[in-house]
């Protein structure tokens, strides 16, 4: 291999590296490496002066296999590709060695990380002189998207694409999209109601001729990979033909079935057929068949009767859908923590323990008690204590801030005092009120004269029959027992209770909290570690409604930038097949996920489908006759920096 | 099926009612509980402020002993020797300081690995034998009497174990499958001041007013207690309660076994109810009716 | 056999989606963990074979981590079950070798597992320098001195596994 | 220093403390405390304690020695671990008590009249000789060094008890007793 030219550069990353690894002993060990002609080092690699001195040396040199020792090959590698091919050379010439994520970041001794460094260098260097030129290549892609949940961030994302004149498919576990937004009443810091910015955008939706609107669907399985995602959603049987359905609302009104309503978080009753809210999209009624008594025992059958257009349908099944995507949107959105779960502060236990959800439902003018705060005896209550980070900021559950409860509270706080005039005291760990025009809303919260103890209400308990909550008012050094008629529990927001599940159909993975994780903490907030899917709003973490909405626009513009270009790059890193080599065992072939290998029938040897091929290299793994083989990912080049890596 | 059995210091005078009740019900279950040969003080709070070690050392020798005999299973009657008893097991078997107990146990040729599970009765009862088995032998149901399901703080703590640890219910399955109504009871496991009582008595007095309010308030007969130390404070201490706080409480205070012993017939005697010092009397009238 | 101040070299096989990045997060997060690993990426732990485990030693390891996602999360759909499926025989033929069963580890790490990735790595540390280094069969270096290049198609054959070679 | 001054004196504080305090089983994660104020909530005794428990936490990691081992508030802990178990950082303060309650008799800064610090010492007595505790021995020692007239209100519950067949006057020994003097002894020198 005299033909081959290394050239390694060796990257002190400002201190990152350079604090820990002696960069320049590592370059001059690398000089001594065979094949290698010049190795250098330098402050940053990925700067331009760091990547003009690449592009010179490959001049100037003839380089024709280069080595950068710095960060993660998963943060740099399609910069210094990039850089290779601006100087004439294939981009896959090229390997980075990880001195930075790898070693110098998580060693503590100095000379130890020196060495792990070298070894690296030494890995990388064997490796080069197998890599081959590969490109590139490109394949046409559909140009639908596939937005998944319809709350408010997965709303303004179906919209923004929409208004791109591209199709949209929503689709919406519930029977009417919304989420949980059309459950709350006002909206802080403004105050402004909740139902009258989010209703026109959810009628926008329902009359958007791009947006085909599925909901009271649930997605079963995604195939395939970006520009070509082949989705199977489920159309769950709503008993109520959509086509038929006036939305006359005769159904319900004689429905006999009364259960607890979701939507009105326990405090209200719906019907077996129903209407979630008035401002429902579609408004349309869905049958709940496990309290419907015809599903339950056969006999009933009234709203069949009363129905004017013959709309309902009790045997209407589920329907399977099979559409094509060239980008996922998931915004699958949030739940609140269950307080029960926290014995201590009374929740189910004491009648007039509500949830924040609960008192967003009381306050609102068309929630069960048209908008009166009452106690469970029907009296206004005197005095009103509101816990904060119940759930949040705390091990025993989530050791998450929540973010937006603090200003939620404190909205909540506002509208008890100004609905009951009575008391409202707010227990307290901080007051988080970062955002614009959140601070000053706090100001104008304790302006208007709710109380504010710092220090977290640590239980609620009842002392001569009025409730009492005791916390330590942390400000004063001194323990507080504060009577009140009513306790509201400030909810952590959580990961919803399918996230496993829904994660694992779209291939997402998860942070530690259970929320999904983004591809990069910072740079990457929307993307997912699988090409094309995206995330947005508070399925990846707590958010208001300004961040969600910003989110869901955002991912809207990734699904864009995607299918603007109208092709998917394919990277080359695919199997290959030696046919001389291969004995036709088929081995291979059930192995492969994605089918990609087939069987010539005439010339008794495998062969890969590159556009089907994803390089995993579980057919190059188990290949016996060693006739496959993974480009990129050679056993000759794994093997030559195995060697190496145990050299030095 | 048989246990190893440590009764306590508190076992063996101030609550051997407690003692005598929970051997006479696990033998009307035919359970035997072999009781531990040579066993010591666990060190309970006094010895831990002291020296924490110390108190962790005293009770792994008891694990050590189990151990050494080989059983797996240890039957705990007070909540103070349950609870420093599981402590003294983590410690053993994974804390920073398990080699520390390990080298103070072999000054005296001791090794504990804290394999043993240190089991509370009530635990044995719900879960080992279970209620079933329990209904089955129910002669004289203590039907129309009230009682205030009283478990003390230890029982889940400073881990919760076999119930929750602050709101267990298993005790409350226990008496209600006995006939008796089971009141809601928020107190449950409130602090009685254990040792408090006697260094710092005001204090203490307080707390076991409160928990004695709470079950007139709704309406008990008496309360059940699975622990020594909330039977003295709550039963003996009766009296000055009323004197400090002007109040007139008169409530019988009886070990969960006493209550289950009575529904299956077990002799006075044997449960130990004619050695109640405080106001027992009224709950057992009851009962005879 | 323990020998005073080794200290074990240890090869990482890690995929690139979740293992290299949750090693990745470890670094970003500043965990310390012992220096004695070193890391290789793969695209997935499906495509790690045998050989590599077995060049691994042969090469001088005290110790082999194969690293993917955990079950159901694999970017490839199923590469990480693959890679589990080998491992049983992977680890008879070790076991035959006379391998200690400490010196190879098969783990899930995902992207967010930084913490886990770092106490894995030191878990290894401590129980190989528990066994000591590893020493290789004379009857391997006969093998070794045959081929420059690695193991031939007839040790690979014996061990691919994974449902994947009739014995 | 702490109460009547406005300003703390800098060079009286003890950086060590917390650290002294930290090594003590269960004592690790008093650095993790965020001063929420549960602790002092949902403690029973926190009314009558001179700091409280959160309060306890800030002035050891602050270095306020002397402040905190005297202080009365560490005796008012009854052990119950309500604290220990609601703390949503999971701080061991049960633990923690432990740890200076057993400093503040190991180092004497305890307040004189406290009679907590006497009882725990006298149990540990009775207990080195007899490996068991004993609780008519235990409420006489107590009574003779602290007030003795302490007992006299207690005598008829005594009495009562004795008749009853609930008190003892022989207290029960355990035969192994030397070993666990030797066992205490071993465990006083390996603690923090």
């Amino acid at each position: 291999m005299s033909d081959i030219k290394v050239g390694v550069y060796v990257c002190h990353c400002g201190t990152n590296i350079a604090d820990r690894v002696y960069v320049s002993g590592v370059a001059e060990f690398a000089g001594s490496l065979p094949n290698v002609v010049v190795a250098r080092d330098n402050q940053y690699m990925c700067s331009d002066p760091g990547q003009e001195m690449i592009k010179k040396d490959i001049k100037e040199m003839n380089l024709n296999r280069i080595v950068v020792a710095a960060c993660s090959p998963r943060m740099h590698e399609p910069t210094f590709r990039k850089c290779l091919e601006s100087a004439g050379l294939n981009g896959y010439q090229f390997e980075m060695a990880n001195i930075r994520e790898h070693c110098s970041w998580v060693t503590e001794d100095a000379e130890e990380a020196t060495e792990k460094a070298k070894a690296l260098v030494a890995a990388a260097v064997a490796r080069v002189p197998y890599h081959e030129a590969l490109y590139e290549r490109f394949t046409d892609m559909c140009s639908r998207t596939l937005v998944v949940g319809g709350g408010i961030a997965g709303i303004e994302a179906a919209l923004k694409v929409a208004a791109s004149g591209n199709q949209v498919v929503l689709v919406e576990k519930e029977p009417s999209i919304g989420g949980n937004m059309a459950r709350w009443d006002k909206t802080f810091p403004t105050m402004d109601c909740a139902a009258c910015i989010l209703a026109p955008k959810m009628v926008a939706v329902s009359q958007n001729d791009n947006i085909t609107l599925h909901t009271y669907s649930e997605i079963e399985k995604v195939e395939g990979f970006v520009g070509n995602f082949k989705v199977t959603i489920r159309k769950k049987a709503r008993s109520v033909e959509m086509d038929k359905c006036t939305g006359c609302c005769l159904c319900y009104g004689k429905c006999p079935v009364k259960v607890p309503s979701e939507f009105e978080a326990g405090l209200g009753t719906r019907k077996a057929i129903y209407i979630p809210f008035p401002q429902a999209v579609p408004n349309k009624p869905v049958i709940d068949r496990a309290t419907c008594t015809y599903f339950k025992n056969g006999k009933c059958g009234v709203c069949r009767k009363t129905c004017p257009t013959g709309a309902v349908n009790y045997e209407q099944e589920d329907e399977l859908l099979v559409e094509e995507f060239g980008a996922i949107i998931v915004a699958t959105g949030w739940q609140t923590f269950d307080p029960a779960l926290g014995s201590q502060w009374g929740y189910g236990r004491y009648d007039n323990v509500y949830s924040a959800i609960q008192l967003e439902r009381l306050v609102n003018a068309s929630g069960p008690t048209k908008g009166k705060v009452v106690m469970k005896d029907g009296r206004s209550p005197k005095s009103i204590a509101v816990l904060h980070c119940i759930g949040s900021r705390d091990k025993n559950y989530h050791e998450y801030c929540s973010r937006l409860c603090c200003m939620s509270s404190l909205k909540l706080a506002l509208l008890l005092k100004e609905k009951t005039k009575g008391e409202v005291y707010n227990f307290y760990i901080d007051i988080r009120s970062a955002g614009k025009g959140y601070e000053e809303f706090y100001n104008r919260v304790m302006e208007e004269g709710v109380h504010f103890i710092k220090g977290k209400g640590a239980e609620v308990i009842e002392k001569n029959g009025k409730l009492v909550v005791r916390a330590e008012d942390v400000f004063l050094g001194k323990y507080r027992e504060v009577p009140v008629d009513m306790v509201i529990l400030s909810t952590a927001c959580e990961a919803r209770s399918d996230a496993a599940r829904v994660a694992q159909v779209f291939g997402i993975q998860r942070s530690r909290d259970g929320f999904f994780l983004e591809a990069h903490p910072k740079l990457e907030p929307l993307r997912t570690a699988t090409e094309g899917i995206y995330i947005a709003g508070c399925c990846q973490g707590p958010k208001d409604i300004p961040d969600s909405v910003a989110q869901g626009a955002g991912a809207a513009a990734e699904a864009l930038s995607l299918i603007a270009a109208g092709k998917v790059k394919i990277s080359p890193v695919v199997a290959v097949v030696d046919a001389n080599k291969c004995a036709g065992c088929k081995i291979c072939l059930p192995l492969c996920a994605y089918k990609a290998i087939s069987f010539d029938s005439i010339s008794k040897v495998a062969a890969v489908n590159e556009a089907l091929c994803k390089g995993c290299g579980t057919c190059a793994a188990s290949c016996a006759s060693k006739a496959l083989n993974i480009k990129h990912f050679t056993d000759e080049q794994i093997l030559a920096q195995i060697k190496e890596v145990l050299a030095v | 099926m048989r246990y190893a059995y440590y009764p306590g210091c508190s076992n063996h005078s101030s609550s051997i009612d407690y003692d005598e009740s929970t051997k006479a019900v696990f033998s009307a279950l035919g359970i035997r509980l072999i009781g531990l040969d040579d066993w010591n003080c666990c060190g309970t709070t006094a010895v831990s402020s002291v020296d924490p070690l110390v108190s962790m050392a005293l009770s792994a020798r008891n694990l050590a002993l189990v151990e050494n005999h080989g059983y797996e299973t240890l039957a705990v009657t007070c909540n103070s020797c349950y609870s420093m008893l599981r402590r003294a097991g983590d410690y053993c078997r994974d804390s920073a300081f398990a080699p520390a107990m390990t080298s103070v146990l072999a000054s005296v040729n001791r090794v504990c690995q804290g394999r043993v599970a240190v089991r509370h009765v009530l635990d044995l009862l719900v879960n080992d034998v279970g209620v079933a088995k329990i209904r089955a032998i129910v002669r004289y149901p203590l039907n129309g009497i009230k009682i205030a399901p009283y478990y003390g703080c230890l029982i889940g703590r400073p881990k919760a174990s076999f119930d929750d640890s602050e709101f267990p219910t298993s005790m409350d399955e226990l008496l209600s499958v006995v006939g008796l109504e089971v009141v809601p009871f928020d107190r449950k496991t409130k602090c009685c001041g254990s040792t408090l009582m006697t260094s710092k008595e005001d204090v203490a007095l307080a707390l076991n007013e409160e928990i004695l309010n709470e079950s007139v308030q709704r309406g008990a007969d008496g309360i059940a207690v699975l622990c020594p130390m909330c039977h003295l404070n709550l039963d003996a201490y009766q009296s000055k309660i009323n004197k400090k706080f002007k109040t007139s409480y008169n409530v019988p205070v009886l070990y969960f076994t006493q209550l289950l012993g009575m529904a299956m017939g077990i002799g006075e005697k044997d449960l130990g109810l004619f050695r109640a010092t405080g106001a027992r009397h009224k709950l057992l009238k009851k009962v005879s009716v | 056999m323990k020998t005073v101040g080794f200290e074990p070299r240890i090869v990482g096989i890690l995929c690139n989606w979740c293992s290299y990045a949750g090693a990745d997060l470890a670094g970003i997060s500043r965990i310390k963990y012992p220096a004695n690993i070193r890391i290789l990426r793969v695209m997935c732990s499906g495509r790690v074979e045998p050989t590599f485990v077995l060049q691994a030693f042969a090469s001088g390891a005290d110790g082999v981590l194969v690293s993917g996602c955990h079950p159901g999360d694999c970017h490839y759909l199923e590469g990480n079950y693959k890679a589990f499926a080998r491992k049983e025989l992977l680890e008879t033929l070790l076991e035959q070798m006379g391998i200690e069963k400490e010196r190879f580890r098969l783990t899930w790490v995902s992207a967010n597992e930084g913490e886990l990735f770092a106490r894995i790595v030191g878990e290894m540390v401590r129980e190989i320098k528990k066994i000591g280094p590893f020493y290789l069969p004379k009857s391997w270096m006969h093998e070794l001195q045959e081929n420059k290049h690695g193991f031939h198609a007839e040790e690979k054959e014996a061990a691919v596994g994974g449902g994947v070679v009739e014995r | 220093m702490f109460e009547n001054a406005g300003v703390i004196n800098e060079s009286n504080l003890d950086r060590e403390f917390v650290t002294q305090v930290a090594s003590f089983p269960g004592g690790e994660r008093i650095y993790s405390c965020l001063q929420c104020g549960t602790c002092s909530g949902s403690c029973q005794m926190s009314y009558a304690m001179d700091y409280t428990p959160r309060r306890l936490i800030e002035m050891t990691r602050v270095g306020m020695k002397k402040e905190v081992l005297s202080s009365k508030a560490i005796w008012y802990c009854a052990a119950c671990y309500l604290c220990t178990v609601r703390c949503p950082r999971q701080v061991k303060l049960t633990e923690i008590m432990f740890a200076l309650k057993s400093l503040a008799l190991r180092e004497k800064l305890y307040a004189g009249k406290e009679d907590s610090p006497v009882l725990y010492t006298v149990f540990l007595d009775v207990l080195k000789r007899f490996g068991r505790s004993h609780e008519g021995l235990l409420m006489t020692s107590f009574a003779m060094k602290t007030n003795p007239f302490r007992l006299l209100p207690l005598a008829p519950m005594g009495l009562r008890m004795l008749a009853k067949g609930k008190l003892r006057i022989i207290p029960a020994r355990i035969r192994n007793v030397e070993e666990i003097r030797r066992l205490i002894q071993a465990a006083e020198e390996v603690r923090p």
